[in-house]
């Protein structure tokens, strides 16, 4: 299946996009897209070593399970305020 | 204070306009106002402004949630926070927390709280423009 | 910054005004302001205003000598107090301490720390006026 | 010499008056003005106990030299703010 990722701030600067899409096997979570995006896109394996996924708005942990109606989003550091 | 809710967030284009009038129910004892101010030599140089790019509708959702929490862990009595999308020239508002409270100390604190815990959580991000 | 004094005091009849302006000049960075309002329940019962003494000039002198040394001391840029004399009646603001400074944290530690001191060594009284 | 001490807030209720005049032999002090106004009015004794001398508008303590030309006031307990 195929999930599009949102990607913002030096994370996006570093892909050169606001948004990644990579296919996924099977049953996947945040843990195996953090890998597979890795592959796809090494500019950003620096950030993928820390940076958080939001599944639907919310933080989520790599145990996660994303499916292809999820809207998924890495959250690099912040910088609000 | 029956004229606000507890907690009010809004992230608006561009700078922020006047700051919310003080609640005028209630005598809430401190009332308290940050603003955070664009610097002209922000993220190493000099800039003319900073463009902010906020995840809505997350953004918005965190920043309730931070200020539900951070009111119930302090005691303070409403908590308003405003921030800034888009882009917003030096000299200008980008961030406004206005809270509430019985007393000075835990709306002190609060503030504090509130705005570390945002710059570690809430997916607002900033890039500096060049002159 | 260039448009203001570092340090301004101002001690006035009855409840204070409007807030001054942010300054506008040299992006500050971080702009406190604390008001502290009058509560219904001051003093151990329902009041229905504070009545405030001040022994001036000392008052202040000490206003001005205390906003100097917390600027020095958390290193903030600009430092304004004011403050009420006689009567200030519930849901008003009987002081005002705005800070402008280059980051939030010296600013809500001079803040907190102006006030902790004002409390103790700067002579003005407060008595309840009850209904 | 007749000094003149100006009294606020709480001491000013005890004592009844918003200032008093006590009058001192030979060079006087702060030290010596706190033991006459304790016996001049008892009122006040309890406060005199900590409360602090201001002269010309600084804070003195009990060492500081006051005249009969001097500004003095009996600082309690203040609150400001």
């Amino acid at each position: 299946m195929r999930i599009e990722i949102r990607i913002f701030g030096a994370e996006a600067r570093a892909a050169g996009a606001d948004a990644l899409a990579v296919d996924l096997d099977g049953p996947a979570t945040c843990g195996s897209l953090r890998e597979a995006m890795r592959e796809r896109s090494p500019a950003l394996a620096p950030a993928l070593g820390w940076a958080r996924f939001a599944v639907n708005g919310r933080y989520a942990d790599d145990e996660t399970e994303i499916g292809e109606t999820d809207e998924v989003a890495l959250i690099g550091l912040v910088g609000g305020g | 204070m029956a004229t606000m809710d507890a907690i009010s967030v809004s992230i608006t284009d561009g700078p922020l306009g006047e700051p919310p009038a003080r609640p005028d129910k209630g005598a809430c004892g401190a009332w308290v106002v940050f603003e955070g101010v664009v610097r002209g030599d922000e993220g190493g140089g000099p800039i003319v402004a900073l463009r902010y790019t906020a995840y809505e509708p997350m953004a918005q959702n965190q920043l309730a949630e931070l200020g539900e929490s951070v009111r119930a862990e302090f005691g303070v009595d409403c908590l308003m926070v405003e921030h800034s999308r888009g882009l917003v020239p030096v000299g200008a508002c980008s961030f406004r927390l206005s809270i509430a409270s019985g007393h000075r100390k835990e709306a002190l604190a609060a503030m504090d709280a509130f705005i570390d815990r945002m710059k570690k959580d809430v997916p607002i991000w900033k890039e500096p423009v060049r002159g």
